[in-house]
């Protein structure tokens, strides 16, 4: 059972990446991170209750990756706001004034 | 009946996933997103997570995707409306992800985890949580606790320092 | 002071004279560096005759050879431990004999350019260079040592270079000077490695424990040591060393077949060609041979090479000669032919029949006197009438009354006609053809003697008798006192030297019994030079070119190609413009250019290349990264597992 | 702090005062000041070391024959010490530089772009040659040396002409490449003497002590040698020596012809056929070889080159590969003869870039065939390119006659490791050069010099003569002044000056070509002097290798 939990979020994790690797939008790639997020999250909690039933450790942990994913999406929004605003595009693919 | 419900719920939230990131359009992605999200808090309660499931929907489903939704509403832009990746793209996402996927999931087949194991009853409530992310103990979490919410606090005005609008 | 004990001082005065007049006196005046040059050189002259007078009142104990002194000497190079270049005047016969001329004809030479080259741009830069060709030929004279020998010989090559293209805005003068220059350093190569070779084996043969106190394995001395010559015969190198050696002296005497740059030699100013081009510079190369004759005689081989191309020199330049009508290059091939008597002399030589030598020697010396006095008195002419063609001469007779006359002196004396100088010299060196039982070299000798006959009355004729053939010639008038005085002594010289008994003072081996003159020599050889100036009368008496085209379209062909030289300068043009530079330098260079240098380049073209294809993965794109993130992530866990199982 | 360090602090301090000097114009004379400080610093520790070491000869160590010896440490831990120390080679070494870059200070009195960084690059790069030559720990000469290779790339690229940029890069990787080279090997050595000893130390007397294992010898020999070989322009690694010569301002060519390539051979003789004496026998032969290529393959190529620049630096190429050929002939007279050579070379070819630079100054070509008679209107820069073709000839009297025949015989006398048939053969190839560098010295010098002058501006350059014109009347300071207005016209060759109306040489400029045609010539006449110098530590290299 615990490897078909392990599996569920690696099916979600690896949708996540397939997301990263091709959304041009940039609240597409926010999006798909989220999902990347949630699956590491459900893992935490998954190991939690299969290995270490006893303690929270990884339902902690899975608080955590909450708090910051709320942060980076946050931090992310605003960037993307600002950056609309100059570019009129969220398209990141046109987004490579650092490379030069 | 539990594993049932588990495989019925883990096709639909995969699936869910999968039309997150296939989607033409981006608020429609938000929404599966959320369906998504809320299918994750249906396996914490599973898991016996009850508080964490919680605080899934309260957060997750009722704050960042509320929040990615309205960002998508500003900054609709009409290129992007429709997000329609190239083939190449998407062929090369497909490997990559995939390749990620069978690969790992290969490894994990080979590693102990594959094996089936009895479940334990667990019996950890709230209050544990709680003591968890507030004890100043070698086990607890107070710490990391501390530093997230300076994260959080920061990140707060970091978003609107950098969201405002720029002074004329 | 005597000058026994400080000989140094007769190289020392023409250095000296050309720093001061190069450094300081040059920039000021042009007549005060003349001047002084003369002056100083005249004091270096005086100081040769001292030293000549005081060595040959030696006791002199019998014996050929008189004893060599080594009153200076310093060290000037340390090669390592045992192989030491020292820096000195040697004192012997034939270097005092050297020193007596050089510093005679150098001086009379001085004197008459002070008039010669007046006016002329540069004046006070020509007695520079005169200064400092006097002082390294006087240094290349007094030699105790073969490297020093090299040391001056360049220094001499290169002021004779430096006078060769005095007037250096004369293509054909730049071209000439840049001629001698390169053959005679092509020839120096040789003389290097024969260096090269002597320096090694001699310090193999002193570490071998022989000639161990005949001084360092580059002095003269030990190349003189008979054992050292033994051992170094015994290790088979002294042959070959010594034709290396020979072929630096055929490089500087114009031998064949580097014979090419000394008529081009000419287009120096013509004082030049007689100090340098006649008596004294072209003849370092025999004087070279005679210095290492001990060791030349201790390899006939390399002997017989002197012999053979002294010989053929002398008769294929006596033959070309004969067809010139440049004045100084007629002048030119006489001396080429001369020198290859002198050589061919001393190739007949050996020690125990010594006589070629002194003769060589003798010859060297009287040569010297008339040479400078032919080239001296063409310089008049060619400064009256500013041409140098013959034809274009005519009828000086009675206009250049003294330089005639001294010139006729010296034709005479050329020609080997009783009592002149040339007649002795040229005596002993078809006697000791005779003694040695050199037979072929004989007859040679003798045909060579009317060859040279004929063609220097040739242009004797043609210069002063006839009528005046140009506007130039009819208004011909005699040169300076400045002028005559130098080509009167020389003629005094030229009458009176050959009555020197020279063996008694220049000899080497065992004593030569006899110094008269030898009737079954003396009488053939007049008889040639006769016929040959009787020849030379009728044909050219009148300077009317008809009388000649008869005889001229006789040879037909044969005299185009002499008349060319023997196309000798093509054929060198031809090896050294379209062979060496066109199939070496040209390639080389494209070489370097495109292969050697395209390397290089294509090194860094494929470096550029690299980071170039490089950056397409750098997109800028943070999704690119991930792709290769994550296939990296996937490749390294797959490679990380399959090892750890 | 000893007097070697002063060596290298003086022109570092110059370079500060030249940084520091508030007014452009007093610039030069600060670095002229500073130069001659240094000139005169090298003659005291010259009497010096003569009072030292003159007189020991023979069988010595180089630990026993260092002189002035300035040691401390640096990095303790990695073994890496401040160790300066003077022997005869170093000694002459220093001469020559301190010589060379006294008169590249006057050859670029009159640079007029960015002088502030001209001259403090110039001067730190000579702090760098300073401190090559005195270092004796590995790690320090390492780091010297890359202080003085890394200034050129800056100096061609900044004051540089024509294909600068490219030239420039081209030079530094090369040489940088090299540095590699040397590195590694310099490691190499470090590591297997530090393991087998277990004192880890950079220090080269204490390196000498140790025997490095034969088969290791082999490999880290040529690998050193062909370093440095890449900055004594061996070939096939010489390519980088003609474009960036060309490319290079005057005193900068100087100073790299003169003094960097210097560096190689120094490096080469010094570390690598000192340290390793095995490695040295068994590659001897092979680099004779190589380097019989370089002196015939430079003087060949340099017959063809139509930029005076150019042809003196594949002359340079030729004579460099005389320094390596007598390094590789590893005996007495073919080590001396090429410390006498890098020294002869060095002033030599310094004398040769200086006249280029003066004479490109005044016609702004350098392209051989468009020049002529030029003797006739700067007769004092004739004779003085005339004496240094001839001392690059190899004329006695000059020092490279010296040097050359030191090596020749070196070469001819071979030594007990090899063929004498081989070497032999090899000199007298080698020796060959001696005839073809006369042919191209006096081709090129002749068409430069003798002969008419060319005639220009005849018909359709009425403008160019008129704007031109002044060039004569304004004497040498006019032809300088209009060098940067004519950078463009530069490129189109001779066209627009009237050769004719040319001028001799300034007083600097007499002073520059006297002071360095005097060392050729001291030099040439009196060789006894510095061969005392140079024999007494040749003999370190020479026992080990026995």
């Amino acid at each position: 059972m615990l490897f078909h939990w392990v599996l569920l979020s690696l099916a979600l994790f690896s949708v996540g990446i397939y997301g990263v690797l091709t959304r041009r939008n940039a609240v597409g790639l926010l999006i798909s991170v989220e999902l990347m997020l949630n699956a590491a999250a459900i893992n935490l909690v998954v190991f939690n209750r299969y290995v270490a039933p006893a303690q929270v450790d990884g339902q902690v942990m899975a608080i955590f990756v909450m708090a910051l994913a709320a942060a980076e999406v946050l931090v992310g929004m605003a960037i993307l706001v600002m950056l609309f605003r100059k570019r009129k595009s969220a398209d990141v693919t046109k987004m490579m004034g650092l490379r030069h | 009946m539990n594993e049932t419900l588990f495989y019925v719920l883990a096709g639909l939230s995969v699936f869910g996933a999968l039309a997150t990131v296939m989607t033409v359009h981006i608020l429609r992605s938000a929404i599966y997103l959320m369906g998504v999200l809320c299918l994750s808090a249906s396996f914490y309660v599973l898991l016996g997570a009850e508080f964490l499931a919680g605080i899934q929907i309260l957060v997750y489903v009722g704050g960042i995707v509320v929040l990615l939704v309205f960002a998508v509403m500003l900054t609709r832009s009409d290129d992007l409306d429709e997000d329609r990746p190239t083939w190449p793209r998407k062929i090369v996402g497909a490997v990559g992800a995939l390749s990620f996927f069978s690969v790992s999931a290969w490894l994990l087949s080979q590693s102990p985890f594959a094996e089936e194991k009895v479940l334990e009853t667990s019996n950890v409530d709230i209050k544990s949580i709680g003591r968890a992310l507030l004890d100043t103990g070698s086990n607890g979490y107070v710490l990391p606790f501390e530093v997230v919410s300076l994260l959080l606090l920061a990140v707060l005005i970091a978003g609107i320092v950098i969201a405002r609008k720029e002074p004329q | 002071m005597s000058i026994i004990e400080n000989p140094w001082i007769i190289p020392a005065l023409p250095l000296f004279s050309f720093l001061i007049v190069g450094l300081f006196i040059r920039p000021v005046s042009g007549k005060l560096a003349g001047i002084f040059g003369t002056l100083s050189i005249f004091c270096a002259m005086v100081a040769a005759y001292t030293l000549a007078w005081q060595y040959f009142s030696l006791d002199h104990h019998g014996g050929g050879a008189r004893s060599a002194l080594l009153p200076f000497s310093f060290e000037w190079l340390r090669f390592m431990k045992g192989m030491t270049v020292n820096f000195g005047v040697m004192v012997d016969s034939i270097s005092v004999m050297m020193l007596t001329v050089v510093t005679t004809v150098s001086f009379l030479v001085h004197l008459y350019s002070t008039s010669y080259m007046h006016g002329e741009d540069g004046y006070g830069r020509y007695f520079t260079y005169l200064s400092l060709f006097t002082f390294s030929m006087l240094g290349l004279v007094v030699a105790p040592n073969i490297f020093q020998m090299y040391v001056f010989w360049e220094l001499v090559g290169v002021s004779s270079f430096l006078l060769i293209g005095f007037y250096y805005q004369k293509p054909a003068a730049v071209s000439a000077s840049k001629k001698a220059f390169i053959v005679t350093r092509f020839a120096d190569l040789g003389f290097l490695i024969g260096i090269l070779v002597l320096a090694y084996f001699g310090y193999q043969v002193q570490l071998g424990g022989v000639g161990v106190n005949a001084g360092q394995a580059v002095d003269f001395t030990f190349l003189s040591n008979p054992e050292v010559l033994t051992k170094l015969n015994e290790m088979g190198v002294l042959t070959l060393a010594l034709i290396l050696v020979y072929a630096g002296a055929a490089g500087k005497s114009a031998m064949f077949p580097l014979h090419i740059w000394l008529p081009d030699a000419m287009e120096g100013p013509t004082p030049v060609s007689a100090l340098i081009h006649a008596a004294t510079m072209v003849v370092a190369g025999v004087y070279l041979v005679a210095r290492l004759f001990p060791a030349f005689s201790a390899a006939p081989n390399a002997l017989e090479v002197v012999a053979v191309v002294g010989l053929f020199t002398s008769a294929f330049a006596a033959i070309i000669a004969c067809t010139q009508d440049d004045i100084k290059r007629v002048l030119a091939f006489s001396t080429l032919s001369q020198l290859g008597y002198m050589m061919f002399s001393l190739g007949i030589a050996t020690m125990e029949e010594p006589l070629g030598y002194t003769a060589a020697m003798f010859h060297l010396y009287t040569h010297a006197f008339f040479k400078a006095l032919l080239f001296l008195g063409a310089g008049a002419v060619i400064h009256s009438v500013h041409t140098n063609d013959v034809w274009k001469m005519g009828g000086l007779k009675s206009k250049m009354p003294i330089t005639h006359f001294t010139f006729l002196i010296a034709v005479l004396a050329i020609a080997g006609i009783w009592p002149l100088a040339g007649f002795f010299s040229k005596d002993e060196i078809l006697s000791a053809a005779l003694e040695s039982h050199r037979y072929f070299h004989f007859y040679g000798g003798l045909v060579i003697a009317g060859l040279t006959a004929f063609y220097m009355a040739r242009i004797y004729f043609l210069t002063f008798w006839g009528k005046a053939r140009s506007d130039n010639a009819s208004h011909a008038h005699e040169a300076s006192a400045v002028i005559l005085i130098p080509l009167v002594i020389l003629s005094v010289l030229s009458c009176t030297t050959g009555w020197i008994p020279f063996a008694h003072f220049v000899a080497i081996g065992r004593e030569l019994p006899h110094t008269g003159i030898n009737m079954a020599v003396a009488i053939p050889g007049t008889l040639v030079a006769v016929i040959g100036l009787l020849a030379s009368f009728f044909l050219y008496r009148t300077g009317d070119a008809k009388t000649v085209d008869g005889l001229v379209s006789g040879f037909g062909g044969l005299y185009r190609v002499i008349k060319k030289k023997f196309y000798f300068d093509e054929i060198y043009l031809f090896v050294t413009h379209k062979i060496i530079f066109r199939f070496v330098a040209t390639p080389v260079a494209w070489f370097d250019r495109n292969v050697v240098d395209g390397g290089v380049n294509l090194s860094g073209w494929t470096t550029r290349k690299a980071g170039y294809f490089l950056t397409l993965m750098q997109t800028g794109q943070l999704q690119t990264y991930g792709v290769w993130f994550v296939l990296g992530a996937v490749v390294v866990s797959t490679l990380f597992w399959m090892t750890v199982n | 702090m000893g007097i070697l360090s002063w060596l290298v602090i003086v022109p570092f301090l110059t370079t500060v005062a030249v940084i520091a000097t508030p007014n452009p114009k007093q610039i030069r004379w600060v670095a002229l000041f500073g130069t001659g400080i240094q000139l005169i610093l090298t003659a005291v520790v010259a009497m010096k070391f003569w009072a030292l070491a003159g007189a020991e000869t023979g069988e010595h160590s180089m630990a026993t024959h260092l002189c002035m010896v300035e040691q401390f440490d640096w990095f303790k831990s990695l073994g890496i010490q401040y160790f300066l120390g003077i022997d005869g080679i170093s000694m002459s070494m220093v001469m020559l530089t301190s010589v060379i870059i006294f008169t590249g200070v006057l050859a670029s009195w009159n640079v007029e772009n960015r002088t502030r960084e001209f001259f403090a690059l110039l001067l730190v790069l000579v702090t760098g040659v300073f401190g090559v030559f005195l270092s004796f720990d590995l790690f320090l000469f390492f780091t010297f040396y890359e202080v003085a290779v890394l200034p050129m790339y800056l100096l061609i690229g900044i004051w540089g002409t024509g294909p600068k940029e490219y030239s420039a890069m081209k030079l530094t990787l090369m040489l940088m490449a090299g540095s590699a080279f040397i590195l590694v090997g310099f490691l190499a050595l470090y590591h297997t003497a530090g393991q087998s000893t277990g004192v880890y130390s950079f220090d080269l007397t204490k390196m000498a002590a140790f025997q490095y294992p034969t088969e290791m010898q082999a490999w880290v020999f040529p690998m050193i040698f062909l370093g440095f070989g890449v900055l004594g322009a061996i070939y096939p690694f010489h390519t980088w020596s003609p474009d960036g010569h060309a490319s290079a301002p005057t005193a900068v060519s100087m100073l790299h012809a003169g003094v960097l390539m210097k560096l190689g051979g120094y490096g080469a003789l010094r570390i690598a056929v000192y340290l390793l004496p095995e490695g040295a026998k068994e590659w001897a032969l092979f680099f004779m070889g190589l380097t019989t290529i370089n002196i015939l393959y430079g003087a060949f190529g340099a017959i063809r080159q139509k930029d005076l620049k150019y042809f003196t630096a594949y002359s340079s190429v030729s004579h460099c590969g005389v320094v390596l050929f007598g390094i590789a002939t590893l005996n007495m007279m073919g080590l001396k003869g090429a410390v006498l050579q890098m020294f002869s070379h060095g002033i030599m070819t310094g004398l040769f870039f200086a006249l280029i630079g003066m004479v490109y100054g005044r016609t702004h070509t350098r392209i051989i065939p468009d020049m002529g008679g030029l003797a006739k209107v700067m007769p004092w820069l004739a004779v003085c390119f005339y004496i240094a073709g001839l001392a690059s000839l190899g004329l006695p009297g000059f020092s490279g006659f010296v040097a050359e025949s030191h090596v020749f015989m070196g070469g001819f006398f071979g030594n007990a490791w090899h063929s004498s048939t081989a070497t032999r053969t090899l000199t007298i190839l080698a020796a060959m050069s001696i005839v073809v560098t006369a042919v191209y010295v006096l081709r090129g010098l002749g068409t430069v010099f003798l002969g008419p002058i060319p005639a220009y501006h005849e018909g359709s350059h009425h403008d160019a003569q008129g704007t031109h014109g002044t060039h004569g009347t304004h004497g040498a300071h006019g032809a300088h002044g209009a060098h940067g207005a004519h950078g463009a016209h530069g490129a189109h060759g001779a066209h627009g000056v009237n050769l004719a109306k040319l001028t001799d040489a300034t007083f600097t400029e007499k002073l520059t070509t006297g002071i360095l045609i005097a060392c050729l010539a001291l030099v040439g006449v009196f060789p006894q002097f510095m061969i005392n110098l140079i024999e007494s530590s040749i003999y370190p290299i020479l026992n080990r290798l026995h």
